[in-house]
């Protein structure tokens, strides 16, 4: 506080022009991503709706409160929309776009305009699926497999597609811009060792989307096409093979995976750091095993295809892979834990949210590998079993981890303190409900409950209803904090520039940050995460740590 | 407990129980790693809780040692499941010889099965108990898969192309079935029961569906689509012969060699062209879409039945006969023959038999 | 700016190897090579490319990053092909349909 | 026309130096994603040829060749051109940047009209499948595959090309208000970039589309 009091107040970037029109067509990066805020937020509860509804009808074994047609319509409706419009850009186009170019020390992304729009782009892609969700629906699973939905399907499969496929410039403009922005804006001092480990995590989830997403855009281009022409690139009748059509999706969608959980990791290293005042133990394996995730990422798709018909070959060279893919997690999750021996814990909000993401993610990590062991996955694939694992990663790992750094950085964002107690009340909540919710889901999906059925045998309703309750309590856990989130902007206590003593570049601006980030362009003279040394207290000029333990220099 | 909240589906087959050790396995292995974890989390957080004597941490900026421990001790752990999940699943794919052979067909929404008999069910298949069971399946429309989760056995039934399940049951009863790949509307009403009896009661249950075997099935449908015209023993022969077929290996004209299994003769049906044998012709109409899955799998079951005897010797790749066919008779793309196509050259009694002694030879 | 230091000669030697390959992979796509005849027209594809790649975008005086870039493009394509072929043509292997 | 040099870097860079290292290393991440986009094509097109060598053959067969052949020369001189584009505008010379822009436009814009010919053959020989299709004998499903991955491959291949022409237009423009001096013409050299990299996509087409099934 000290520091604003003595400064003239900064003009922030909130107050640089209040127009509709110096939101809609700004270039800071910082204003984009509260666009990015906004609209996720927007898909996040449209997604949630749906989920809500099923989770509803499941509460019975018969299928009495939609149709069939409505609940295949629900279930692809809650995965295109949570997927592509909240998953893939939830972190990376809001926490990545306000901080990257901050954590860097630079003004600006590389590409501003281009930052700008990819927002337009994603809002176009998401008016197209939208269009087609609220035309009749689409009933195919966020799959899309073929041939049913270039054959079979009776509904708006190309307007979804087609959206999808818009979408994906979004995903590679925001990818492309980062890579080249971490490349060549860093700030002079900031080496590649001292890249905070949210941007390396990010640089990684880049190289997927720049890498991952064109292909299926083509995919699902040639999906349009042979359902518009009434050709068959994927139909067997025409001499189409449509495991080909699963190898090229997976080829995204597998790796998208880590686009939908690398961001998350970013992020529980920097609340880990801060919350335990402590260096990240082992940083540059952590930034390593990033890297790791996003190449042998790459190399594992094959294992959603073990009862498709692959050939026994290639099914034993996926599952050999996928269990590569494992050690970089694992890395990460032994790191975190080590960072927090010696430390000295404050449990704010963010920190509850880190450690729930550790656990829930240890939890849906270790049943991954249930499904990397091929005759393991040819019980629960396609179950239940499925479906609470990717929850585990995607909702328990990195809406976990978004929530966190939502709170985390809300100060920076906005200048503001959220109320603490009812942050920690809704972080507690989320991980009760979200428990509840999914745990049930392992067993109906061992006991052989398929995925995507609207009735079921009478025997999987106790965990089904179960689970319902789980997720109303979650329900209730998402929705606390979008009211006292908003609640603060107006009445929240005003955060200063660094309201938790971090050290990283964006806490050595103001709050909320000027246009330009910086007065001036920093200079960075010392690794990330230079907490005080308990070696070295009473010393306060110095806090570099005296001692290194074994020979790994940072 | 177990009636009102299952944790564990029921097992009654051979690969349940050794699925089960693995998936048990693999809990207990995680619920070790998770309770250290976990463990270790609570542990520092309370004992490096921020209190006075604590207010500062003690900077530690990693460990060579501890990271390489982690990193291979995992890896090297994980290849246990790895093996174990792989011999698993390499005897989920390689049915046995003695298999009772059923033919699946897959549609929106139903499933319809057809023992070696002809006795055909309806989203129900009757097995024996002990008596290895062979599923040979295929779709007609989209992407199914076949999921008995009290066998432990799954596997996508394609359009176009067969795919092949195979389970060895172990207690009579009754068993869920479900197809666990969307596909479409009434996906999740695409459920049926596996009965499981003892061998006696199947034996009876058979003899009470009594029907027409699918190899005489498929045999007067061979003679209705004149299929004998070419594929015939004498020197008037257009294509090759087809007795003593079955598993064997076929040189193809591009000189390179295909086994002789269903999948091979129902794309030969479909897509004649496709893999022509060594010197014959590409003359042969292709028969896609003139033939359901059901009629494809009643000919596939009859060439399957005039293949060689079980046990026969493996034999030499066949050989190409010397006399080249003299004519195209359909001049290419001509419509096939109709089932009203006069007069098959051979009259039926002389259609090749199942003996080996006479056709089983492939040197002829 | 960097100078490329490429010069309008080189361009021209350049673009004259091109058209060269060009006219003999479709003289030798008359060869009866049976399937060398695919290999040897990609190798020539390829040759082009790389010429393309190192002279007119200038990639032999492009830095390290640049050529990782583009290193890393087809290191990711060769993934998706061998990946989804490994699939493809080892399909039939075991004696069973669909394995 | 008043020469108007833009010798100021935008706001969100230090210097010249830093916008265009940023702008020629943003091309090259975008030519990454454009060799997955085609690389998608090519996975497909490699698995439907290893299954079907016959069909992917015969397909071929109907390829044109000598239009295929000059349209890739026109495609590898269009490239010198951008090249010595490239050259004049490091060099200061307005006049031969001009001549060659417009050169490769010139060029660009005969590789379409061949193409379009070509279409045309293909339109009128019925090989254009979904809507104008009809091909005698068994390996009609095979050929009709071959003919669509044709049609998507050059069709997007056509697309790309489309753009280039349209920004090497754009260029032109520039050039012609005296856009752009040896210190900065950053556009020019990374929509250079782009058009080589749509010609190399072209030569791995024409093998693969053309040559196939001809020894």
């Amino acid at each position: 506080m000290s520091a604003v009091a003595i400064a003239p107040p900064p003009r922030t970037y909130v107050a640089n022009g209040a127009s509709i029109w110096s939101w809609l067509l700004t270039e800071d990066h910082k204003r984009i991503a509260i666009l990015y805020v906004i609209t996720i937020t927007l898909m996040f509860f449209i997604g949630g709706i749906a989920a809500t509804v099923m989770r509803v009808e499941l509460l019975t074994p018969e299928g009495d409160l939609v149709s069939s047609s409505a609940y295949n319509k629900l279930f692809t409706v809650h995965g295109v929309i949570m997927v592509w419009f909240f998953l893939i850009p939830s972190i990376p186009n809001t926490l990545g776009n306000f901080l990257i170019p901050i954590m860097i020390g630079a003004r600006d992304l590389a590409f501003p305009k281009l930052n700008l729009a990819s927002w337009y782009i994603y809002l176009f892609g998401a008016a197209f699926t939208l269009w087609a969700v609220l035309n009749g629906g689409v009933d195919t699973g966020w799959t899309f497999y073929t041939p049913y939905s270039t054959q079979s399907s009776t509904t708006h499969v190309v307007s979804t597609t087609l959206g999808i496929f818009i979408l994906g410039f979004s995903s590679i403009l925001t990818g492309l811009n980062f890579i080249v922005t971490i490349h060549t804006m860093r700030a002079p001092g900031m080496t590649w060792g001292r890249l905070p480990l949210f941007v390396w995590s990010h640089y990684a989830t880049s190289i997927i989307l720049v890498l991952a997403t064109p292909v299926l855009a083509i995919t699902l281009l040639l999906v349009a096409i042979e359902r518009v022409l009434r050709v068959g690139i994927f139909d067997p009748e025409l001499g189409g093979d449509p495991l080909l059509y699963q190898h090229m999706f997976w080829f995204y969608s597998h790796p998208a995976v880590y686009i939908m959980i690398l961001p998350g990791m970013g992020v529980v290293s920097e609340l880990i750091a801060a919350f335990a005042h402590k260096r990240v133990f082992g940083y540059s394996f952590v930034a390593a095993s990033s890297i790791a995730i996003a190449v042998l990422g790459f190399l594992v798709w094959g294992h959603h295809m073990f009862t498709a018909g692959m050939s026994v070959h290639a099914a034993l060279i996926f599952s050999l892979l996928s269990y590569l893919v494992a050690i970089p997690s694992a890395i990460k999750v032994f790191n975190w834990t080590a960072t927090l021996y010696g430390a000295s814990i404050t449990f704010d909000t963010p920190l509850l949210y880190a450690l729930g993401f550790i656990g829930l993610f240890v939890i849906g990590g270790l049943t991954g590998l249930f499904l990397a062991a091929l005759a393991v996955d040819v019980h629960v694939q396609d179950t239940y079993f499925v479906v609470a694992h990717f929850h585990y990663i995607m909702v328990g790992g990195m809406v976990t981890a978004y929530m966190g750094g939502l709170h985390y950085w809300w100060p920076k964002m906005t200048g503001r303190m959220y109320p603490e107690l009812w942050g920690k009340l809704a972080a507690l909540t989320i991980f009760l409900g979200f428990n509840l919710t999914f745990f049930p889901q392992y067993i109906v999906g061992y006991l052989g409950m398929p995925r995507r059925y609207h009735v079921y045998p009478p025997e999987y309703q106790v965990l089904n209803v179960l689970s319902t309750a789980g997720a109303s309590i979650l329900a209730v856990g998402y929705l606390l904090p979008l009211i006292y989130l908003l609640w603060s902007l107006r009445w929240g206590k005003e955060a200063g520039p660094n309201p938790w003593g971090a050290p990283g570049l964006e806490w050595q601006t103001s709050s909320p940050p000027p246009p330009h980030n910086f007065e001036t362009t920093p200079i960075v003279r010392e690794p990330p995460y230079m907490y005080p040394d308990r070696r070295v207290v009473g010393d306060p000029s110095a806090h570099r740590p005296q001692m290194r333990d074994g020979s790994h220099g940072g | 407990m177990s009636r009102w909240l299952p944790l564990m589906p029921p097992s009654a087959a051979t690969s349940a129980d050794r699925l089960d050790a693995l998936f048990l396995f693999l809990v207990a292995s995680s619920a070790l790693i998770t309770l250290v974890i976990f463990a270790c989390l609570i542990v520092f957080s309370v004992k490096y809780r921020r209190r006075p004597g604590n207010e500062v941490a003690r900077q530690i900026v990693g460990s060579w040692k501890l990271e390489t421990t982690w990193t291979l001790i995992p890896l090297g752990l994980s290849m246990i499941p790895f093996f174990w999940g792989a011999t698993l699943y390499f005897d989920l794919s390689s049915p046995p010889d003695n298999a009772l052979n059923v033919r699946v067909v897959a549609r929106q929404w139903m499933w319809k099965f057809e023992h070696p008999d002809g006795q055909s069910e309806i989203d129900e298949l009757h097995v024996p108990v002990g008596q290895p069971v062979r599923l040979t399946m295929i779709s007609q429309d989209v992407i199914h898969s076949f999921f008995v989760p009290a066998f432990r056995v799954k596997m996508d039934v394609l359009p176009g192309r067969y795919t092949t399940a195979w389970f060895q049951a172990t207690t009579a009863g009754r068993y869920r079935l479900e197809c666990a790949e969307f596909c479409g509307l009434d996906h999740s009403r695409m459920t049926g029961w596996i009965v499981v009896m003892e061998p006696a009661d199947f034996a009876n249950w058979l003899a009470t569906q009594g029907t027409q075997s699918l190899a005489s099935q498929g045999e007067r449908l061979f003679q209705q689509l004149g299929c004998n015209g070419c594929h015939r023993a004498d020197t008037l022969a257009r294509a090759p012969r087809l007795d003593g077929l079955y598993g064997q290996t076929v040189r193809l004209q591009d000189g390179s060699q295909v086994l002789a299994d269903d999948t091979y003769i129902r794309t030969s049906i479909i897509n004649p062209s496709g893999q022509v044998v060594d010197g014959w012709q590409p003359i042969m109409p292709t028969f896609q879409g003139q033939l359901s899955e059901e009629q494809l799998l009643t000919l596939v079951e009859y060439i399957r039945s005039i293949g060689p005897a079980p046990g026969a010797p493996a034999p030499e790749p066949r050989p190409s006969p010397p006399p080249r066919p003299p004519i195209d008779p359909y001049g290419g793309g001509t419509p096939i023959p109709s089932p009203l196509t006069p007069a098959p050259l051979l009259p039926a009694e002389q259609s090749p038999s199942p003996a080996p002694a006479i056709t089983g030879s492939p040197t002829r | 700016m960097a100078s490329t230091g490429i010069g309008v000669r080189a361009y021209i030697v350049t673009a004259a190897v091109l058209l060269v390959l060009t006219g003999l992979t479709i003289g030798l796509a008359f060869a009866p090579l049976g399937p060398w005849n695919t290999v040897v027209a990609l190798g020539i594809a390829a040759t082009k490319g790389l010429l393309i790649a190192l002279v007119f975008m200038h990639l032999r005086s492009g830095t390290a990053t640049t050529r990782l870039t583009a290193a890393a493009g087809l290191f990711w394509l060769a993934i998706l092909l061998a990946g989804t072929l490994d699939d493809v043509m080892t399909r039939g292997w075991l004696p069973v349909p669909g394995k | 026309m008043a020469a108007r040099a833009r010798s100021v870097p935008a706001e969100q860079y230090d210097d010249l130096e830093q916008q265009h290292r940023a702008s020629t290393f943003g091309m090259w991440v975008f030519l990454v994603t454009e060799i997955m986009l085609f690389g998608g094509m090519f996975t497909a097109y490699a698995s439907y040829r290893f299954l079907y060598p016959e069909g992917f053959a015969e397909g071929s067969r109907h390829m044109d060749l000598v239009i295929g052949g000059v349209n890739t020369g026109v495609l590898i001189v269009s490239s010198l051109t951008v090249a010595l584009a490239i050259h004049a505008a490091q060099t200061g010379h307005r006049r031969a940047l001009l001549g060659f822009l417009g050169a490769t436009i010139v060029l660009g814009l005969l590789f379409m009209n061949l193409k379009a010919v070509e279409y045309w053959h293909h339109w009128q020989d019925s090989l254009v499948p979904g809507l104008r299709f009809s091909f005698e004998g068994p390996l009609a499903h095979q050929v009709q595959l071959f003919f669509l991955f044709y049609f998507i491959m050059t069709g997007i291949h056509a697309v790309h090309l489309t753009i280039g022409v349209s920004v090497v237009a754009i260029l032109l423009i520039l050039a012609w208000r005296g856009h752009f001096t040896p210190e900065s013409h950053a556009p020019i050299e990374v929509t250079g970039l782009y058009w080589h990299f749509v010609d190399i996509v072209w030569i791995f087409l024409l093998p693969l589309l053309y040559l196939n099934g001809l020894g």
